[in-house]
């Protein structure tokens, strides 16, 4: 009860931050130049059919007008039509969206599941050789763009390693729909796919590692660092007298409460992975709405735009409520004494 | 007389400023971060001197010595129009140093006050700052600049403006959260009840309490200013040719992979010696401003 | 000193620091027999708490290294035992309480987790077999023993749940888990207001005399040790001063340093004279 | 079970897949396969039947009937008929976006009639020489499929994401943004040539170093004609067969001639004269001459008789000396596009040469979008501007009207501001007239009088190169949009 | 007769109690309805057991929180107008519980102690002198200005923090538990400072503490605070031997003891075993009991 008021509060407080989101990106959409109509009718249009279109679009109306017609349009989960695509933002966004979900998640639990064994370890034998290693990968991680890793992974699968697959979601002849959530993940397991299962894993390999590789770098350091300010604490040091062995004190016990500012700041990190996506996307060919995104704000498809920023904007708010969370079960205090 | 007994067994006193210095000096990576930071800072300012083809800057095309890997001539090969590498990377690093130092001067005390601001008042003034910022933060970082550099066309200004325009958050983030919690220690409570000022409060009490945090942050932030930089050129909204930058070059560079490998691996090898030293430097600074990690 | 459980001789301790070694311990001798209730008094940073990580093990080594002295516990030589030994002495021949219970336990882990781990690798230690139900029962018999009224509920509590009495009280029953010989109490209850102080006391009284266990206990109140413990080392600047027993000491303290230490106890009677301070440096 | 599959790269995505929407080159990739017009198009640009077997002009030019083939049928067998044609061009102009472009103001609704079953007849507004030469872009839709998913749209919903045409290939998969795989239809009406092509799979790339990637790992099959030079390099070296096919597509530099300081005839022909044409052909971009605005691939059409433009620094500083900024400083800004290589090394060799000849160069990098907006004004319209445009039907039409005409001004093919009204009358003139040698005289007339004017720097013709499996035959280029990647024209010749 | 420097007329003070999710579900009674006065140059002193309302009340004298109801007069002006502002700063000081807290770690000594003299405008130059004739006064060499809090002990961190509470000479001294963290050769001195110090500057001290044995040989007067409400008051000697309230008694019977003499004074009541009741439990206990004992 208690808790459902909480999870109220929060999400009305996101739901003021959408809306603020919603007046920036309504800005930024209609401050790129160029006339969407002429691009999305491309070169050889016609200024009678430019103008239909900018009628249709509502172009020539009041800025104000059109801000309400665009929030009229959200709260009915309707994002407008794409002039990419020429379709419904929302069916597009439906169509791309589980692909960079499917991509932002694993990505996410990789950078968690090897970042913070990393960060343990360096803590664990603080400026050893392990710790230097680890700090050497993360920074080398953190200040290799992106894309550089990405078309370095690319290569190497293309030259190197034949048995990784350079694009895609899955090899072109591979006859299979995502269609209950459209991760093929998990799609493949409830249709009882292995091979698709397999060749999903393999595809998402590259892109998954030059995504994860920059949280990954943080999140051992920020593990790193928080363990080290752990392990000193009493209650670690009282562990050592009970006689509670090393691995425990380090694995369980300390690791634990260090794990709060790990993942507070992957929550916060989650925009920037949003904005990692959208490159790792464009060069793996990978079906989401990240790359997606990319060209939409290159071609001025304002609806698009806005419904690609708005969609992640929510993904960012409820990423965030999800940590919170996480948070309050990893760490009783927060659940108890509630978040200040 | 009781105090001088007491002198008397204090040790010989060390002075803070040595203390600090001690405790830098003796932290290797400290030391080499400096050392690099140094190095990349003079050879901007003196890249006209070191470069063999100071002119390669400019509009200089020479397609028949292009693609030309590393050699004496060129130590760092040549570009696809017949550029030294190695000339273009070292002016490269004057563009990004200054870009880094601009976005950082620019976004860092904002961030720091508006942080400060929100933390130590509370109520309304939080609220306002504080959704604000999340809301930036909910902005995919990257489609914010590529909006900026689509409103304004793509150049140097635009970049830092647009990145900028960002960066703040990220330090009023954590300068807020930093804040919140020297708030309520005693020591703020007790330098108000001794009438201090708020701006004593804000700038003299809360604000040492945070350099270590944001010595920390910034450096690493002046290597990732420069990648975004470089993403941004990858995007094709970057810094205007024939202006080098290290990003825009392992973006331009990146085309020519593998074969050409070395325009695109020694100008991003330029960053990540960049970044290196900064990053270094960080811990370095946070390991000197935690006055109580004795070591 | 054949007969002491804990026998520490001429125990030198160093800190190292920016360069410069600190000597912090300059000769400890201490002698703890059986069944004992010994205390260790001093002025504030004399090197008590030191002492006893000497004792347990827990000097973080690079910083702090013993330099000279012995240290045997029931006749074996704690110093040159290999570690796999030492560390398996802790938390089942000697155990220690910590000064201060709100910083002590770990806030993100049940109290019931925390002991059951506690316990489990005692009984591996000590060859004991113990299935997690068996061991939840000794967990709860355990916290009975420290009169906690309804030992279910804390052992289904975060530390934060609990009152600082009840978490010293935890702390205790952590320490008595795997029935240790030895324990050693750091300041117990300092951190905790008079009347709760004063019951966590009288609790560890009883249970040291129930057990029969012998108990080091280090302290800057005089008026603990008088009412806890039948024998007092007093500790000043890295050496013990002066020992005996506790009446004997009290009534007729030899070195000065005793004397400015028990006169600048406030008298209840209210007849200390703060004066006399100045003799104590 | 062999298959022959054909992955192919490109580097835009398919925006859609709706044969009345159509714009770009990639577009046209995708319906070109799934969908069939009356006629088609030859390599040497001569218009052929396709669903239609044959048609008739009328005297006056302004009507045309296509007779149906009897055995044309839709990939699900049901038969084309007049009904599907009148249906689609009425869908077309009711919708009218993308071809409909071409035949504004020529057809309206209603002017398509069937005339019975098998027969139907276009009726033309006005007088519009190029008309047989639009018609393959008017795209065939099966009514009886499409109308159930009609919607209050016109079915626009579901043909963005469904085919329903005749075509050689069905649609299999379509990622918007990634891939779309197409599958052969066996019962195509025109049949295949021996070893077709059983499935296309186009791959969306956007980076070189991908390609490169791709070919290295044996998964490509042909990249599309727009890689740099290294990338061809890299696959010959992989073993691919590099091709190379003349186009009409054409790089201009387009000098807007209203601004200063290109609004001196000098200094236009001073620029002309300061390129650098053999570098940018040999080494940046393959590529033939190109003399006048129209490529010589329009043969009959091409004005043989104007000189090759020459690359000659004196002779450039003569003529800066003879323009009215003579003895100023001259700053000129050099525009092309964001992210694309070639066009980087052409600015950056025109700014190297300008340079020698005393100007001051600016370079602005500019996405696309930015572009289309610059070229709404004169003032935002950059002196010197990188543009690669190829004729959308096979007609000179195509090449003057869009880039030459002032109705056509504002838009980024037209970046001269010519606005010159006798090129406006020549062009109408073209347009009106149904007489060949009339047209040829004047496209010649026209060719001439913008050399002399020098509207652009004419830089070349496009060379496509395409690098493709050695067993993979019948790429020919034809001089309309992506009518060259139609698959049932290929084969596969190995084992 | 002198009016006294501090007079606390029916002070009351709540707080809001709110869940974990931040729903207000009620209010403590942290203060309620607390009078007393102290004359100048006195000390009297407040005892009661933690969360008895002691710091709560130090707080509301020093205007940093608000009072719910009732007076304080200092020097017989109503704080209510002046709490907060420079002259009320001027008069009262108060050394935090805590020393180690109270100062600020990433400030060394002479920054902290200049905090007040900058606030009150000493000119610059003059300030290094008042530094270390401040730190003089609390018996600490010069040298020990540029250190920083973590370099001091206990009762060297303490005297920085009442040295720099008499840098602006008060005539009010409030002392929440100053000693509460040291050991008792430490606590000794300072006490004997504090005495020292008021005897000199002619003080008047608001003494807090939970520690009885203390209270009795440096305060006057003391007040026993219990769940907010003063139980009982009045001369130390005379609450010290003749406790009146069960609570009181309580208290002293609680405090470990060095003597025979004392432990003679000491009433003699069983320990409760088992947990300590809460405030809230042993309220309610005494409402269910039907009242005060
Ligand atoms: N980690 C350390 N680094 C340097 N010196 C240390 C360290 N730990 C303790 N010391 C020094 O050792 C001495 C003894 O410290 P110890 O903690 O044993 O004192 P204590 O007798 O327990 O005092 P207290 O009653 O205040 O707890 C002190 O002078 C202290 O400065
Ligand atoms: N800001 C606050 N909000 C809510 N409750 C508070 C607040 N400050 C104090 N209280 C409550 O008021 C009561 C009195 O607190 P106070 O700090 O005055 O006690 P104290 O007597 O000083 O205790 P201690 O000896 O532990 O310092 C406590 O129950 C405390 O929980
Ligand atoms: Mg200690
Ligand atoms: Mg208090």
């Amino acid at each position: 009860m208690e808790f459902a008021s909480f999870l109220l509060k929060r999400a009305l407080w996101s739901l003021l931050v959408l809306f603020g989101l919603s007046i920036i990106i309504f800005a930024i959409a209609r401050g790129i130049p160029g006339d969407p109509a002429r691009i999305s009718l491309g070169p050889a249009a016609t200024p009678e059919q430019v103008q239909l279109l900018r009628d249709r679009l509502g172009l020539d109306r009041p800025l104000i007008e059109q801000f309400g017609l665009f929030v009229g349009g959200l709260m009915q989960g309707d994002l407008g039509r794409s002039l990419l695509t020429e379709r419904s933002v929302t069916a597009d966004i439906r169509d791309t969206f589980a692909a960079t979900f499917e991509l932002v998640l694993v990505t996410i639990t990789v950078a968690l599941v090897c970042g913070a064994p990393m960060g343990v370890a360096a803590a664990t034998w603080r400026n050893r050789w392990p710790d230097h290693v680890v700090q050497f990968v993360s920074i080398f991680s953190a200040v290799t763009p992106t894309f550089l890793k990405a078309l370095l992974l690319q290569i190497l699968a293309g030259y190197v390693l034949h048995i990784l697959p350079t694009t895609g979601r899955l090899p072109a002849g591979m006859d299979f729909s995502a269609d209950l959530t459209g991760m093929l993940l998990i799609d493949s397991v409830l249709r009882g796919r292995p091979d698709v299962f397999f060749e999903a894993i393999r595809h998402l390999l590259l892109p998954v590692i030059a995504l994860s590789l920059a949280s990954m770098g943080q999140i051992a350091r920020i593990t790193r660092a928080s363990m080290i300010d752990v392990a000193g604490q009493d209650y670690i040091e009282a562990n050592r007298a009970f006689g509670v062995p090393e691995h425990v004190r380090v694995f369980k016990y300390a690791l634990r409460p260090s794990f709060v500012p790990p993942l507070t700041i992957l929550g916060l990190q989650f925009s920037a992975l949003i904005g990692n996506a959208f490159v790792v996307e464009l060069i793996f060919a990978w079906p989401g709405m990240a790359a997606y995104g990319v060209r939409a704000i290159l071609q001025k498809d304002l609806n698009a735009v806005m419904g690609v920023v708005m969609v992640s904007g929510v993904f960012f708010v409820i990423v965030n409520l999800v940590i919170d969370i996480l948070v309050g079960y990893v760490d009783p205090r927060v659940r108890i004494r509630g978040r200040r | 007389m009781a105090h001088l007994s007491e002198l008397a067994a204090e040790p010989q006193r060390l002075s803070n400023a040595y203390q600090n210095w001690y405790r830098f000096s003796r932290n290797p990576s400290a030391v080499i971060g400096t050392a690099i930071v140094i190095i990349c800072i003079l050879t901007a300012i003196f890249a006209p001197l070191i470069t063999p083809y100071p002119e390669h800057v400019g509009a200089v095309v020479n397609f028949r010595e292009r693609h030309l890997p590393p050699s004496a001539d060129y130590w760092f090969g040549t570009d696809n129009v017949g550029r030294d590498i190695f000339t273009r990377v070292v002016f490269g690093m004057r563009i990004s140093l200054l870009l880094a130092l601009v976005v950082l001067a620019t976004a860092v005390p904002v961030g720091t006050v508006l942080g400060l601001l929100a933390g130590y008042y509370g109520g309304w003034v939080e609220i306002v700052i504080m959704r604000f910022t999340d809301i930036a933060l909910a902005i995919p970082g990257l489609v914010m600049v590529m909006a900026v550099a689509a409103v304004l066309s793509p150049d140097l200004l635009t970049s830092m403006i647009a990145i900028a325009a960002l960066w703040w958050t990220w330090h009023a983030r954590l300068i807020y959260s930093i804040t919140r919690q020297t708030r309520v220690q005693d020591y703020i409570e007790a330098a108000e009840t001794l009438g201090a000022s708020k701006f004593h409060i804000l700038f003299r009490e809360i604000l040492p309490n945070c350099v270590s945090a944001l010595a920390v942050k910034t450096s690493l932030d002046a290597g990732f200013v420069i990648l975004i930089g470089s993403t941004l050129s990858f995007l094709g909204l970057g810094i205007q040719p024939p202006t080098p930058d290290l990003g825009t070059m392992v973006a331009s560079g990146a085309a020519f992979l593998p074969s050409y490998w070395w325009e695109s691996v020694l100008p991003g090898c330029a960053i990540l010696f960049v970044s290196l030293g900064f990053n270094l430097l960080g811990d370095g600074l946070r390991d000197m401003f935690d006055v109580e990690d004795v070591r | 000193m054949s007969s002491a459980l804990l026998s520490v001789r001429d125990l030198h301790v160093d800190f190292t620091t920016y360069n410069q070694t600190h000597k912090v311990l300059k000769g400890i001798n201490l002698d703890i027999p059986p069944h004992s209730q010994i205390a260790l008094v001093g002025e504030s940073g004399s090197g008590k708490t030191v002492t006893m990580k000497a004792i347990m093990g827990l000097l973080r080594q690079p910083l702090a290294r013993i330099t000279a002295g012995e240290m045997y516990y029931d006749g074996r030589d704690l110093l040159t035992m290999p570690d796999k030994e030492r560390v398996a002495l802790r938390g089942t021949a000697m155990s220690m309480i910590f000064q201060d219970p709100m910083t002590s336990l770990n806030p993100v882990f049940t109290i019931g987790d925390q002991m059951r781990t506690i316990l489990k690798y005692a009984d591996r230690r000590l060859g004991r077999t113990r299935s997690a139900r068996e061991r939840k029962v000794r967990v709860l018999e355990v916290l009975g023993q420290v009169r906690m009224r309804d030992p279910e509920r804390v052992f289904q509590s975060y530390p934060i749940m609990l009152s600082g009495g009840m978490r010293q009280r935890v702390l205790i029953a952590m320490a008595l888990l795997s029935e240790p010989k030895l324990l050693i109490a750091d300041e117990p209850g300092t951190a905790l207001d008079v009347t709760t102080q004063a019951q966590i006391l009288k609790l560890m009284k009883d249970l040291v005399e129930e057990r029969g266990l012998a108990l080091l206990m280090i302290t800057h109140n005089l008026g603990v040790v008088r009412e806890t413990c039948s024998y007092v080392y007093v500790m000043n600047k890295g050496v013990v001063v002066e020992h005996g027993s506790t009446a004997d000491l009290f009534a007729a303290p030899q070195e000065d340093y005793t004397k400015a230490l028990i006169a600048a106890v406030p008298r209840l009677t209210g007849e200390t004279r703060f004066g006399t301070v100045e003799a104590m440096r | 079970w062999a298959q022959n599959v054909v992955t192919m790269t490109t580097g835009q995505i398919f925006r859609s897949i709706d044969p009345a929407k159509v714009t770009d080159y990639t577009d046209y990739m995708g319906v070109v396969n799934l969908y069939d017009g009356l006629t088609s198009v030859e390599p040497d640009g001569s218009i052929v039947p396709a669903l239609a077997e044959s048609w008739e002009v009328s005297p006056d030019a302004r009507e045309v009937t296509y007779k149906l083939r009897d055995d044309a049928t839709f990939s699900d067998g049901s038969p084309v008929e007049a009904g599907d044609v009148v249906y689609s061009v009425e869908r077309l102009l009711r919708i009218n976006q993308g071809p409909a472009s071409m035949l504004a103001g020529v057809l309206t609704p209603g002017s398509v009639t069937a005339v019975d079953n098998k027969t139907v007849k276009f009726t033309l507004a006005k007088n519009f020489a190029p008309f047989l030469a639009v018609v393959p872009a008017i795209f065939i839709l099966n009514e009886e499929a499409v109308k159930p998913h009609e919607g209050d749209d016109d079915a626009q919903s579901w043909l963005a994401t469904n085919a329903a045409g005749a075509g050689p290939f069905t649609l299999k998969a379509y990622d918007r943004g990634t891939r779309l795989t197409v599958v052969r239809n066996e019962d195509y009406y025109k049949g295949f040539p021996e070893n077709p092509i059983d499935e296309v799979r186009w791959i969306v790339v956007n980076d070189e170093a991908s390609v490169r990637a791709m070919g290295a790992s044996g998964e490509l099959t042909m990249t599309g004609p727009f890689q740099s030079p290294d990338t061809y390099d890299a696959l010959e070296g992989m073993g691919y067969k590099i091709e190379n096919h003349p186009t009409s597509s054409t790089l201009y530099l387009k000098l807007n001639n209203q601004v200063t300081p290109t609004d001196d005839v000098h200094i236009r022909r001073a620029i002309a004269l300061a390129t650098d044409y053999e570098t940018i052909r040999e080494v940046i971009f393959p590529g033939n001459r190109l003399t006048t605005p129209l490529p010589d691939t329009f043969k009959q059409f091409h004005a043989d008789d104007v000189p090759e433009p020459k690359y000659d620094l004196e002779a450039a500083r003569a003529e800066v000396a003879k323009s009215k900024y003579a003895g100023q400083p001259i700053s000129i800004t050099l525009g092309f596009l964001t992210g694309i290589k070639y066009q980087e090394e052409i600015s950056l060799l025109m700014q190297a040469n300008l340079e020698q000849i005393g100007f001051t160069v600016t370079q602005a990098v500019n996405p696309w979008n930015r572009v289309t907006e610059l070229a709404t004004k004169v003032e935002t319209t950059p002196a010197v501007n990188q543009i690669f445009f190829s004729a959308t039907y096979p007609s000179p039409d195509s090449m003057f009207h869009t880039q030459y005409h002032s109705s056509a001004a504002g838009t980024w093919a037209s970046m001269e501001w010519i606005n010159d009204p006798e090129v406006d009358k020549l062009i109408e003139e073209a347009r009106g007239t149904g007489e060949l040698d009339k047209q040829i005289d004047i496209y010649k007339e026209l060719q001439h009088k913008l050399v002399d004017m020098q509207s652009d720097v004419f830089l070349l013709t496009q060379v496509s190169k395409h690098a493709l499996n050695k067993c993979l035959e019948g790429l020919s280029i034809i001089p309309m949009r992506s009518f060259g990647y139609d698959f049932s024209r290929y084969s596969w010749n190995c084992d | 007769m002198i009016r006294p420097v501090l007079e606390v007329i029916d002070l009351c003070k709540s707080f809001p109690v709110r869940s974990p999710f931040g729903r207000l579900t009620g209010e403590v009674k942290a203060v309620n309805n607390v009078s007393f006065s102290i004359g100048r140059g006195k000390v009297y002193g407040l005892a009661g057991e933690s969360g008895s309302g002691k710091s709560t009340i130090a707080r509301m004298i020093m205007g940093l929180t608000p009072p719910t109801s009732g007076d304080i007069l200092l020097d017989g002006e109503d704080i209510g107008s002046t709490g907060g502002s420079p002259a009320h700063r001027r008069k009262v000081q108060m050394v935090f519980q805590n020393p180690g807290s109270s100062l600020n770690p990433r400030r060394s000594v002479s920054q902290s102690i200049t905090v007040p003299l900058h606030a009150n405008g000493l000119p610059r130059a003059d300030r290094a002198r008042r530094v270390t004739e401040l730190l003089d006064m609390v018996q600490l060499p010069a040298s020990y200005a540029e250190r920083y809090p973590h370099e001091l002990s206990g009762g060297q961190k303490q005297r920085v923090a009442i040295a720099r509470a008499l840098a602006v000479a008060p005539k009010l001294l409030v002392l929440d538990e100053p000693t509460s963290a040291l050991d008792v050769s430490v606590q000794a001195k300072v006490i004997d400072l504090l005495v020292d110090l008021g005897r000199q500057l002619d003080l008047t001290f608001l003494f807090i503490s939970h520690d009885l044995s203390l209270m009795r040989n440096f305060a006057e007067k003391v007040g026993v605070l219990y769940l907010g409400s003063l139980v009982e008051t009045g001369r130390t000697s005379v609450v010290f031997e003749n406790p009146r309230h069960d609570y009181t008694r309580l208290l002293l019977a609680s405090v470990p003891v060095v003597s025979a003499e004392e432990e003679a004074m000491r009433p003699r009541i069983p320990l409760i075993d088992g947990e300590i009741p809460t405030a809230e439990q042993l309220l309610a206990l005494r409402k269910a009991g039907g009242g005060e004992a």
